[in-house]
C-alpha cells in the first residue's frame, strides 16, 4: 500500500547552503495493510525525517514514496488535502501537538473546517463521539478542556481519535508514547495494534527496541540514514546479524536480563571479513569502495530478513562500529 | 547507614495553594548502596532528589529531617547547606547538557569552582585527569568550551566534576532519560563504576525508567503521588513486589521478547491524584484493583519483610 | 527603535506559552483572561503605568475641549507665567500663546504619531518576522538581509534627507515614516519567535488537516505570541514618540500642527525660553513625553511579570 | 570566521549603497520641483535672477542629464570623496566643514557611549545583587531611558547653565577665545563639554543599567548559575559568571542602539549650539544647504557602520563560543 522506494533526504547546511548533509540514504520498504512496521533508531538516524517525508511535511531528496502506486511527490495543491485524508500523523509530545491557547477539541475543529465544512452539528458531534469512544476514552470527560487540562496519554489517544475521522489508510506514529508514563503507554501502544485490525497500515517510529517488539510485524533499523537490517519482526530480533543491531539489543535495559547475560547469549559476532555477508558474497564489491547505486547492497540472509553492509559504512564513517 | 530521612515534606507555593509534591517520606540508604528512585512524572521523585540538595525559590521546606553520615542536614538553610554540598553530597542534575558555564573553559571553571570552595586545583588536577581518563574522554576537554562538546561527552564531563571530590551521597537525577540506548547503558555502568572506585559512597539514581534501574540499582524506591509506596531489593521490587501500584507497573513494561500478539500487556487505569487537596487514606487507591474498606485510613511504611518496606494495607495484612 | 528592552534578550526569547515545572503542573485551570486580569490588577507597575497614561490620555481628549484657546494664538499677555486666574495655567509663550492649550494640542498629536508609527512598524515587523521565520530558506535569507540593512541605517539621520526636502508636513507623514523605519528588531525578534513556533508539533498538525501557510501564521502563531506582540506594540509605541520628539526637535516636525517635541523646539529656537528663563514653556512638553514613555515602559515589565509566570515573584 | 565577517561587510556594503541612493534620490524623486521650491526661498529676486538661479541649481545636481548619467556621476564624486561645495559654508568644501566638526562630535560622543556602557552595567550588576540599590536604579533608569536627550539638556542648560551659572549654556568654546594650546583653552573647553556630555551620559546610562539588571537575573536563573549552587559554590562565583554572560547581550545591544544614539548625539549637539556634526546639520537644514545636507548624512552612514563593525569585531573577542563556531567546531 505505502511503498518507500530507494528515498534519501539531502540538507544543505551552512549559511549559502555550502555544504550538504544526508538524512537519509537509499531506505526503502513498504507498510501494507493492516501490518504494524516498526521503523528503529537513535537519535540522528533519519527516522522523523523519513516520517515527515511520508506525511509530505518535508521534500524527498531522491527516490519516491508511493500510496497504492501513486506517486506522493507529484501530488499537489487541492491533492495534498485528499492525501491527507489517507494519511495522518501522531507525533512524539502530546503537549506541543496541541495549541496551548486553544482547547483540546481544536484539532477536531480543523478537520471539520477542512473536510466536512457542510455536515450538521448534531451529526458531527456523534462522529467525534464515537472516534473518541474508538479510542478508550469518554467523550464527557475529554471534550471541551484545555491540552494542560488532560493527561500525555489522553492527549495522544484524542490525536489518534483525530485521525480515525478521516479515511485513512496509513497512519504515522512517530515515537508517540516516548513521552507518556509508564503506566499508561502500553494501553497507547496497544490502541495502535488494534487499529491493525481495521485494516490500517501503522509506521511505528521509535527508538525502544522493545516496543518495536511488541507490537509490529516488521521491523526496518535505521542507523546514520542507512537502513542496517529488517525483516520480519520476530527474525530481526531472533537473529539480529548487523553489529549495530546486536549492540542496540545488547543496551537496552532489560527487565529480567543484565547487560552482561544478553551479551553472552548473543554470543560472538559472525566470523567473516568484518563479519559483512555482503562482502562474503561479493569480495571483490566493496574492495575498492565500490557502491553498486543500482543494487542496494542489502543481504537477505534468510527469507524475509534483510541485513545492510556495514564495511562500506564503516569505512565512510570509521571506528562508529561499536 | 549513610543517609537517614525522616518524614520529610517539601511542598511547592503556587498560587492556588501549596502542592505537596513530597508528603512524608522515611527511608535510609546503606554505604555502597545505589537506590533507584522512580514513578510517574509529578510523584515527587525529582522534589525528593532536589530538596537534599538545594530548595529551588518554590519549595518549601515543611518538616522532617535528614542526617548524612551523622550530620543532620539543614536544608532549610540555603547557606548553612553550603559546606555539604560537593563535599559531602553532590547531584548530576537533569540539565546536565547545560550545567557548565557557556563561556569558560571547562578546565578553567573547574578550576575555579574547586578555588573557590578552597580545595587546591592543582593538587586535584591530577585525579581530575585520571577520572576524564576513565570515562573515556579526551584529556582535552579541559582546554574547549561546552559547545564543542557532543551532549554525551557533556554529561560525563559534568558526571566527572561533580563526583570530583568523592561526595558521601551522590544524586543522579533523570541523566539518562535524554540519551540514546547505547549511550544510556555507557552511562549507567559508569555510575555503577564511580560507586566501584569509591569515588561516591552511595548513590540516588532518580528515573522514570524501571528497568534501567534493575540493570545497576542495588535496591529500588517506588513513589506514587508524594508518598513512598515500596522500598525493597531490586530483585523483590522487579519479581516480588508487594505493593499493588508496583506490581502494575512492572507487568506493564514491555521487553525485547513480549509480544502484543503473544501476551498482551496492560496499564493501570485511571491517573494520579492532585496534589494540590491529596485524598485522604491511601491515594492509590482509586485505581486500586484491590482496595478495600481499611484503604480509607493511610497505610503506614512499614518494613514486612527483612530490608523490604510497603505502604499498603494489603501488604501488610489487615489485622496488623 | 526601542527603548531599553531592545537590549534585553528576553524580548527576543520570553515565549507566550505559559511553562510550569511538571512537578507543580496541579494548579487549577483558568481561563486565560480571567487569570490575566487576576494578575494584572495585583500588578502594582501595570495600575501605576495604567493610571498615569489614562490621565495623560484624559488630557489628550478632553483637554482641548476645556481650553478652546487656539494653541497658535499670539493675541495672549507675552512671556506670563503660570497664573490661575487668567487662565494661562500653564503661562504664556514669548508670543503671548497659551502653553497649556499647546501641550494639550500637543499631546493629542503625540499620541497620533505613537499610536500610529507604533502600529505600522508592529505590522511591517510581524509581517516580515513572520514570513521570515515561517518561510526559511532563501526568503528569510533576503528578508532577514533588508532587515539588517534597516537595522544598521541611522534612522533619524534618514528621516532627516527625507523630511528636510518635504516642505509641508503633517502628522500623519510623520508618523508613516517614522513606523516605516522602526519594525527591524521587532521583525528579529518575531522571526526567531516563529522559528520555535514552527517546529512545534501543533503547527504540523495543523498542515495535515490541511490549512494553508496563513491560516496557520494568523490563526496558529500568532495567537500564541499576542502577549509578546503586545509588548513589542507598547515598546514601539514609546519609541517613536521618543523619535518623533527628535525630529520635531530639529525642525523637521509637522507643519501647521502643534506637537510636544515642536513645543521644545520653538521654545529653545524661537522663543529664547532659556535665556530668558521661561521655563514653563519647555518643562511640560518634556515632562509629558517623559511620563508617556516611561509610563508605556513601566507598563511593559508590568506585562512581561503578567504573562510570565516565571517572573511573578521577583 | 572570514564568512562571518564577509557576511557582515557584505550587509554594510549593501547598507551603504541603499542610504547612499536614498540620498542621492531624494531631491530628484520628490513630489515637486525642490528646485522651484528653492529658489522661491530667496526672497527678492528678480525674474532673471530666479532663472539663473535655477540654471545653477539644475548644473549643480546635473538635473539635465539622463537619470542613470546622475547615478554614475553620484557614485564618481563620492568614491573621490567630493562632496560638493557647502553654500551655509561660503563656498567651502563640504569635506572641510564636516571635518572641522568631526572632532567635537567624536569628542562628546565616544567617551559618553563608553563611560554610560560602563557605569550602567556596574550599576545594573548592582542593583540585581541588592534589593534597596534595584528599588533605586530601577525607577531611576526608566524615567533616564524615557526622558528625550535634547529635554534633559534644556533642562541641565536652564538650572546648571541659566540658573546657577556653573556651566556656559552654548558652544564649544568662549567666543572670546581662540583655539590655542593654552591651559585658559583646554579648561573652558572642558566647562563647555561637561553639560552635553552629562545629558547624553545620563540618557544611555538608564537604558544600560535597566537591560543588564535584566540580564543578570535571567542568568542567575540559567542551568549553569542552578548548577553552581547546587555545588555550593559562594555568591561571588555565581554572580561573576552571570555578569560575566550578562555582557554579552549588551554588547549586541550597543550595536541595535547606535542609531538611536547618533540621533541623541544630534539633537544635543542643537540644544547646546555645539558646534559638532548635529549643529552642522541643523545649520543645513534652516539654510537649506542640500549639499552639506547629504555630506553630513553619508558622514554619519560611513560612522555608523564603522562603529557596527567595531562591536562586531568586539564580540568576536569577548565571546568564545562565537570564535569556535567559526573555528568550525563540534556540537
Amino acid at each position: 500500500m505505502l511503498s518507500v522506494n530507494r528515498v534519501s533526504k539531502f540538507y544543505r547546511v551552512g549559511t549559502f547552503g555550502g555544504k550538504e548533509m544526508t538524512a537519509v540514504r537509499d531506505v526503502s520498504f513498504d507498510v501494507d495493510t493492516g501490518e504494524v512496521v516498526s521503523l528503529i533508531g537513535e537519535s540522528g538516524s533519519g527516522k522523523t525525517t523519513i516520517g515527515k517525508m511520508i506525511l509530505k511535511l518535508i521534500d524527498i531528496s531522491q527516490g519516491s514514496i508511493s500510496l497504492d502506486g501513486a506517486d506522493i511527490s507529484a501530488i499537489r495543491g487541492s491533492g495534498i488535502k485528499s492525501y491527507y485524508s489517507h494519511v495522518q500523523g501522531v507525533f512524539q509530545d502530546p503537549f506541543s501537538s496541541y495549541n496551548p491557547i486553544f482547547k483540546a477539541d481544536r484539532v477536531f475543529g480543523l478537520i471539520r473546517n477542512e473536510y466536512f465544512a457542510g455536515i450538521a452539528t448534531s451529526e458531527w458531534n456523534d462522529k467525534v463521539d464515537a472516534a473518541v469512544r474508538s479510542v478508550a476514552l469518554d467523550p464527557g470527560q475529554v471534550l471541551n478542556k484545555y491540552p494542560h487540562q488532560l493527561s500525555g496519554g489522553q492527549l495522544q489517544r484524542l490525536l489518534v481519535a483525530r485521525a480515525l475521522l478521516l479515511d485513512i489508510k496509513i497512519l504515522v506514529a512517530d515515537e508517540i508514547i516516548s513521552m507518556l508514563d509508564a503506566s499508561t503507554r502500553i494501553d497507547v501502544l496497544n490502541l495502535l495494534a488494534d487499529l491493525k485490525s481495521r485494516g490500517l497500515g501503522i509506521l511505528f517510529i521509535t527508538h525502544d527496541l522493545s516496543l518495536g517488539n511488541y507490537i509490529s510485524e516488521k521491523t526496518v533499523i535505521l542507523r546514520r540514514g542507512s537502513v542496517v537490517e529488517m525483516g520480519a519482526t520476530e527474525k530481526v530480533f531472533g537473529n539480529p546479524t548487523h553489529p549495530y543491531t546486536r549492540m542496540l539489543v545488547s543496551s537496552v535495559p532489560q527487565l529480567h536480563k543484565k547487560w552482561a547475560d544478553v551479551e553472552a547469549d548473543l554470543g560472538a559476532p559472525i566470523a567473516g571479513r568484518g563479519g559483512c555477508l555482503f562482502h562474503e558474497a561479493f569480495p571483490l564489491a566493496g574492495r575498492a569502495g565500490l557502491y553498486l547505486p543500482d543494487d542496494p547492497i542489502m543481504v537477505e540472509i534468510e527469507d524475509d530478513h534483510f541485513v545492510g553492509c556495514f564495511e562500506l559504512e564503516s569505512e565512510k564513517a570509521p571506528g562508529l562500529v561499536a | 547507614m549513610s543517609l537517614q530521612v525522616s518524614d520529610l515534606r517539601v511542598y511547592y507555593r503556587t498560587l492556588a495553594g501549596d502542592v505537596k509534591a513530597l508528603d512524608g517520606a522515611t527511608f535510609s540508604i546503606a554505604d555502597k548502596e545505589i537506590m533507584g528512585l522512580a514513578g510517574e512524572s509529578g510523584c515527587g521523585k525529582s522534589t525528593l532528589g532536589n530538596s537534599l540538595i538545594r530548595l529551588d525559590g518554590r519549595m518549601k521546606y515543611v518538616a522532617g529531617s535528614v542526617t548524612l553520615d551523622g550530620n543532620a542536614l539543614p536544608i532549610w538553610d540555603n547557606t548553612g547547606m553550603n559546606e555539604f554540598r560537593f563535599r559531602d553530597l553532590s547531584v548530576i542534575p537533569q540539565y546536565a547538557m547545560s550545567a557548565m558555564n557557556p563561556t569558560r573553559k571547562i578546565g578553567k571553571m573547574t578550576g575555579e569552582l574547586l578555588e573557590s570552595r578552597g580545595e587546591n586545583f592543582a593538587a586535584i588536577k591530577p585525579e581530575l585527569l585520571r577520572r576524564i581518563d576513565l570515562v573515556g574522554l579526551q584529556r582535552d576537554v579541559l582546554n574547549l568550551y561546552p559547545m564543542e562538546l557532543s551532549g554525551g561527552m557533556k554529561q560525563r564531563m559534568v558526571m566527572v566534576i561533580s563526583t570530583l571530590l568523592d561526595p558521601s551521597l551522590l544524586i543522579a537525577d533523570e541523566i539518562t532519560s535524554a540519551l540514546d540506548v547505547s549511550t544510556q547503558r555507557a552511562v549507567a555502568e559508569t555510575l555503577v563504576s564511580f560507586r566501584d572506585h569509591g569515588f561516591v559512597k552511595s548513590m540516588i539514581v532518580i528515573t522514570h525508567d524501571v528497568s534501567i534501574l534493575y540493570q545497576i540499582a542495588d535496591t529500588i524506591l517506588i513513589m506514587y503521588a508524594g508518598k513512598l509506596a515500596e522500598k525493597a531489593s531490586t530483585s523483590a521490587i522487579i519479581n516480588r513486589p508487594l505493593h499493588p501500584y508496583t506490581r502494575m507497573l512492572v507487568s506493564s513494561l514491555p521487553e525485547v521478547g513480549v509480544r502484543y500478539a503473544d501476551k498482551k500487556l496492560s496499564g493501570i487505569p485511571g491517573s494520579p491524584p492532585s496534589l494540590l487537596k491529596p485524598p485522604t487514606g491511601c491515594r492509590f487507591r482509586a485505581r486500586c484493583p484491590l482496595a478495600f474498606d481499611k484503604c480509607a485510613e493511610e497505610p503506614p511504611f512499614v518494613e514486612v519483610d527483612t530490608d523490604h518496606w510497603v505502604a499498603c494495607w494489603k501488604a501488610t495484612g489487615t489485622d496488623a | 527603535m526601542s527603548g531599553p528592552a531592545s537590549t534585553d534578550p528576553r524580548m527576543e526569547s520570553v515565549s507566550g506559552s505559559v511553562d510550569i515545572d511538571k512537578e507543580a503542573t496541579a494548579v487549577p485551570a483558568k481561563k486565560a483572561g480571567g487569570e490575566f486580569l487576576y494578575f494584572a490588577l495585583r500588578s502594582r507597575k501595570f495600575l501605576f503605568a495604567t493610571a498615569i497614561l489614562l490621565v495623560l490620555v484624559g488630557f489628550a481628549i478632553f483637554g482641548p475641549m476645556i481650553d478652546t484657546t487656539d494653541p497658535m494664538d499670539t493675541n495672549g499677555v507675552q512671556m506670563s507665567s503660570p497664573t490661575m486666574d487668567a487662565g494661562n495655567w500653564f503661562g504664556t509663550t514669548i508670543l503671548g500663546e497659551d502653553v497649556f492649550a499647546q501641550f494639550v494640542n500637543g499631546l493629542r498629536a503625540t499620541f497620533f504619531v505613537g499610536l500610529l508609527a507604533g502600529a505600522l512598524a508592529a505590522f511591517i515587523g510581524m509581517a516580515i518576522g513572520f514570513t521570515a521565520g515561517y518561510k526559511g530558506g532563501w526568503v528569510d535569507e533576503v528578508l532577514n538581509m533588508i532587515t539588517n540593512v534597516v537595522l544598521v541605517l541611522p534612522t533619524l539621520a534618514v528621516l532627516i534627507v527625507i523630511s528636510s526636502y518635504l516642505k509641508a508636513r503633517g502628522v500623519l507623514f510623520e508618523a508613516v515614516f517614522v513606523g516605516l523605519f522602526s519594525w527591524p528588531w521587532v521583525a528579529r525578534a518575531i522571526r526567531a519567535q516563529t522559528f520555535t513556533l514552527r517546529s512545534r508539533d501543533f503547527i504540523d498538525l495543523a498542515k495535515l488537516s490541511g490549512r494553508g501557510t496563513w491560516k496557520i501564521i494568523i490563526q496558529e502563531i500568532a495567537p500564541n505570541m499576542s502577549s509578546y506582540l503586545f509588548m513589542v506594540f507598547i515598546l514601539l509605541f514609546g519609541g517613536a514618540i521618543l523619535f518623533a520628539a527628535s525630529l520635531d526637535f530639529i525642525g523637521l516636525g509637522p507643519t501647521g500642527g502643534m506637537s510636544l517635541g515642536l513645543m521644545m523646539f520653538n521654545s529653545v529656537t524661537y522663543g529664547a525660553a532659556l535665556t530668558l528663563g521661561l521655563w514653563w514653556w519647555f518643562i511640560p512638553p518634556g515632562l509629558g513625553i517623559m511620563a508617556i514613555v516611561g509610563a508605556l515602559y513601566v507598563m511593559n515589565v508590568g506585562l512581561d511579570e503578567i504573562f510570565n509566570p516565571k517572573l511573578r515573584d521577583i | 570566521m572570514r564568512r562571518y565577517f564577509g557576511r557582515k561587510l557584505l550587509t554594510y556594503s549593501i547598507t551603504f549603497f541603499v542610504a547612499a541612493t536614498i540620498d542621492w534620490m531624494i531631491p530628484r524623486f520628490m513630489p515637486g520641483d525642490p528646485v522651484a521650491s528653492l529658489v522661491a526661498k530667496q526672497a527678492g529676486l528678480s525674474s532673471a535672477g530666479a532663472t539663473a538661479l535655477v540654471q545653477y541649481y539644475n548644473d549643480l545636481f546635473g538635473f539635465q542629464k539622463p537619470i542613470i548619467v546622475q547615478f554614475f556621476d553620484f557614485w564618481a564624486k563620492l568614491l573621490q570623496g567630493d562632496l560638493g561645495l557647502s553654500v551655509y559654508g561660503h563656498g567651502r568644501p563640504v569635506v572641510e566643514s564636516i571635518m572641522g566638526a568631526l572632532p567635537f562630535t567624536l569628542a562628546l560622543l565616544v567617551p559618553a557611549i563608553l563611560l554610560s556602557w560602563w557605569a550602567g552595567n556596574s550599576f545594573g550588576a548592582m542593583a540585581a545583587r541588592r534589593k534597596w540599590m534595584d528599588n533605586a536604579v530601577l525607577p531611576i533608569g526608566y524615567i533616564l531611558t524615557a526622558t528625550p536627550y535634547m529635554w534633559l539638556g534644556i533642562v541641565l542648560a536652564f538650572v546648571l547653565g541659566f540658573s546657577l551659572r556653573i556651566f556656559p549654556m552654548s558652544g564649544g568654546y568662549g567666543f572670546n577665545l581662540e583655539p590655542t594650546l593654552s591651559w585658559e583653552f583646554f579648561t573652558d573647553l572642558v566647562a563647555h563639554w561637561i553639560m552635553p556630555f552629562a545629558s547624553l551620559f545620563l540618557v544611555m546610562f538608564g537604558g544600560w543599567a535597566i537591560g543588564m539588571r535584566n540580564m543578570v537575573i535571567y542568568e542567575l536563573e540559567s542551568d549553569y548559575s542552578r548548577y553552581l549552587e547546587a555545588l555550593g559554590a559562594p555568591q561571588g562565583l555565581v554572580r561573576k559568571y552571570a555578569f560575566r554572560n550578562a555582557m554579552l547581550p549588551q554588547i549586541t545591544g550597543l550595536a541595535l542602539q547606535l542609531g538611536v544614539i547618533i540621533g541623541g548625539q544630534l539633537v544635543t549637539e542643537i540644544v547646546f549650539a555645539y558646534p559638532g556634526i548635529g549643529s552642522l546639520l541643523f545649520n543645513a537644514i534652516k539654510s537649506e544647504d542640500y549639499f552639506l545636507l547629504q555630506g553630513i548624512f553619508l558622514f554619519i552612514i560611513i560612522g555608523t557602520l564603522v562603529a557596527n563593525f567595531m562591536v562586531d569585531v568586539a564580540y568576536v573577542i569577548v565571546d568564545p563560543r562565537t570564535r569556535v563556531g567559526m573555528r568550525g567546531g563540534t556540537a
